[in-house]
């Protein structure tokens, strides 16, 4: 089982069946699509290129948002700005995405490394849909490998705001809802703390030690009363999200 | 200038190919999503400024080198907005107006990037974000269909093109084909540019190819694989072989679609009629 | 409560009807033009404000007699806004922002009637009148075909459905035909409302009857020729005898239908082919 | 010849070919139609109820602006609001549209009559989108019979806007381009004084004196230095009018 099994599975696991998942390409997408697959068949998939509802083929996983495979079956093809204004409306329930660089408060980094924007060190590729997902859905899960240079102290730059500085700013800065509720990594699975919105340790996976979820993450983390361990890859799991990636071209 | 389709999505190809040939200077290229054409854009010399939300031609070949090079190097800059809010700014424009109003952004370091400004809702005084209109001087857009008074069909999904073209000053289209009024008239619902919106049309199939056009033909993902294993060589100097092969050096558009040769154009047709259904 | 379609086209009536036989009170009918829906609401006291751009059946038929009588005497307040103002209303809604700009109503008295603030753009400084947003309690709507995930598509012109769909907390349509998923999924570029929007789904065959449904039947204009002699001779004791016979007393939609006979629907069906073609 | 097709006749000379014309029912819709069987085969219709660029059908004129007959063989079906937001763009060069009450400025009333919006002594049926052709057209061209009771100093509400109060208070108010150029009527053409904006008797109808177009307008007109007379319907034009109303709908 690669690290990208055990994301993908345990970010499936996540997504309740009879919701709307604004979902990224990628983990997200697959997890999302497993998700379908096994326990939520009428979960609704929207992609930011404008498609709600597709049906990803197994062995046919787009590489982009915007291309056929993405649309494949899709029940609606309302175009990229409409689907967006979907999430506005607040008609999407979760947003399902990844990140560069994420610090304690869940505020996510896709744009420039360095601290001058117009200079940057690394140009990053950007926001995409990312800013939007994070802004506009009622709740984000964030998918990511979990790394130390990824889990930083504050982030350059943030692209995606989650609770911003923890202390009501999000809602103060006008957004009105959402935020990012679960941090799914391949590590374990982390939340926010509800008074000081920082993250928190709320579940690690078979044989990990809260200890080294702590080595992997460049700020202190709070830690949940009872830190719970979740349930290994099943082999359904595990040979549902295979079918679909049969060339592991995100598997690994 | 305006790209239309999105990515590697009915990218008007064609039309960029000859803004390159033509060796423009100075431009500033907005699209929201920006690909290939992006980087060639930037190692002919032809952008200064690209306003995008982000670059790269897909998640499997990883962050853009090219832009890396140029951005980073401060050859050019990159203006970012959320996929949303440029769609807006597109919106604005099309619709007429010098702003629209919106949640995304709001409280991101993206606000400031692009200069917006925030006002207050004057009914419940909420904050929002104001995203300013784009208005184009230029669009270049790709279509499935355009009868000769410009009116444009597009299948499968729309991405932005029509309120690109309603926003755009000036508007340049290529299409797949060109259909009579009477088929234009048959299926209304599927004109997405009516023909006062569009200044001049140009026939072009496999217009948007190495990228893709729903339900004619998929993106050459071979291709894509081909490209950045020469731009992890040779760095920019595999672009700017790349542009003096596929653009500069065929004389026209059919000569530049022989160099992919027909096979492969019928294999991704294939591909693109199977994902659909069809 | 939102209705709909516009004037004689695609109106709910299925729905309307049903609302009737409820015996609602107090309730605030929005919709763009208004037709002899209205006028049932009115003469049923079931409506206390009707918030529209216009309210008539038609050119030919003049000036609602009924409309005059409830205005005039101060029973029913109508609230008037420009047609695209209240699409704009509709459509911030159906955006998720609590207003939109916009150049129209500007200098007319109808910005007043409504008390539709004006704002500064603030890169420009313009003025532009700021419509709120019109988040309806209700929405009622008739579509061409649905699935039963309540994703619906609608042939034609497509009116304001989508954004009212959108705009609405809980939304109830009916539909001429309810298809497979397949059905959906074969022209997705078809389905204006997706079922996410939707709260209620019912099959009603002829659901907007006598009103229009775009290339299904045509309005029966003999029938409101009927209606409004009757109202011309006896005023708003003709719609309330018409609401006996065609709401209170048919118990079921089939009953309603059997009261137009099978021959005046064909014929209607027949017209409707004829004007598209098909 | 009836009032109505003199009416037409003219109203259709106004329109040039290859432009766009927001028609609304009755006779500007069967004058654009007009327009179009003969001197401007290009002339791109667009209709309110979301339809750009049908064909009316001889004897199937539409009696709304949202109905099959109106959107016969269109070229697009775009939707109520963004059919307005394609002249409030400026895509659409000419409005042409009827009204009940016009004033000296070419403001018109469709509201109602008496001075209390909200106790009206007649209600009208309302602007429909006569505010908004009136506000976002590039030019207007108002088409209404000649009337004492219809041309008053001073409408009881302006629901559409031309000039105003024809002091630079429609540029004041924010709308940015438009206005009222031309009111085709039963007697003549006017226009309005570039200066002060008043209404101006520019052409009269063959058999018809300025007096006595003055002697049907409730406020002073402005009177153009050389005031023309109209060519007189053509036998050709009221031939193809008449096929157009065969049932004598609108033509009286």
């Amino acid at each position: 089982m690669t690290a990208a099994e055990l994301l993908a599975v345990v970010a499936a696991r996540e997504l309740r069946d009879d919701t709307t998942v604004f979902a990224g390409v990628g983990v997200p997408l697959l997890a999302a699509a497993l998700a379908r697959a096994r326990h939520a068949p009428r979960l609704t998939l929207v992609i930011e290129g404008g498609i709600i509802g597709p049906e990803i083929a197994p062995g046919r996983l787009p590489i982009s948002t915007n291309e056929m495979r993405a649309g494949r079956r899709a029940t609606m093809l309302p175009g990229i700005t409409d689907a967006f204004l979907f999430a506005q409306r607040g008609f999407v329930d979760v947003g399902f995405m990844g990140g560069a660089q994420i610090d304690r408060y869940g505020n996510i980094n896709t744009s420039v490394l360095g601290t001058d924007y117009w200079n940057p060190k690394v140009r990053l590729p950007g926001t995409g849909g990312a800013n939007d997902i994070a802004s506009l859905c009622r709740e984000v899960i964030i998918v990511t490998p979990h790394e130390r240079r990824r889990f930083v102290e504050r982030v350059d730059f943030v692209t995606s705001p989650a609770w911003l500085r923890g202390d009501g700013s999000r809602r103060a800065a006008g957004l009105l809802f959402g935020g990012v509720s679960r941090v799914v990594t391949t590590l374990g699975i982390l939340g926010f703390d509800p008074d000081s919105r920082r993250m928190r340790i709320e579940a690690v996976h078979p044989g990990v030690s809260v200890a080294t979820v702590r080595a992997h993450t460049g700020f202190e983390l709070v830690e949940a009363a009872h830190v719970a361990v979740t349930a290994p890859p099943s082999e359904e799991e595990l040979e549902a999200l295979r079918a679909l990636d049969p060339e592991r071209r995100f598997l690994g | 200038m305006a790209v239309g389709g999105c990515l590697f999505s009915r990218t008007p190809m064609a039309l960029v190919r000859e803004l390159l040939r033509q060796r423009r200077r100075g431009l500033t290229l907005a699209r929201n999503l920006t690909c290939t054409e992006g980087e060639f854009l930037m190692v002919a010399g032809a952008v200064e400024r690209i306003v995008t939300a982000w670059m790269s031609i897909g998640l499997p070949w990883g962050v853009s080198k090219i832009l890396r090079h140029f951005v980073e190097s401060g050859r050019v800059a990159l203006e970012e907005w959320s996929h949303l809010a440029l769609g807006l700014r597109f919106r604005a424009a099309a619709m007429g107006v010098p702003f629209l109003p919106t949640l995304t952004m709001l409280g991101s370091d993206l606000i400031a990037v692009g200069g917006t400004k925030t006002l207050q809702d004057p009914y419940t005084g909420a904050t929002l974000a104001a995203v300013p209109a784009l208005f184009p001087d230029v669009a270049l857009l790709h279509v499935h269909r355009a009868d000769r008074f410009g009116n444009c069909q597009i299948d499968g999904y729309p991405h932005m093109d029509a309120d690109i073209a309603q926003a755009a000053t000036t508007v340049l289209v290529t299409t797949e084909e060109i259909v009579s009024e009477e088929e234009t008239r048959r299926h209304p619902e599927r004109t997405v540019l009516p023909g006062f919106a569009v200044d001049a049309l140009v026939l072009a199939p496999f217009g948007a190819f190495p990228h893709e056009c729903y339900g004619l033909y998929e993106a050459d993902f071979d291709h894509f694989a081909e490209y950045t294993r020469a731009i992890d060589a040779r760095g920019p100097t595999a672009v700017a072989d790349y542009l003096e092969r596929y653009v500069y050096a065929p004389p026209t558009w059919g000569d530049y679609l022989d160099l992919f040769g027909g096979e492969r154009l019928a294999l991704q047709q294939r591909r693109a009629r199977e994902l659909v259904g069809a």
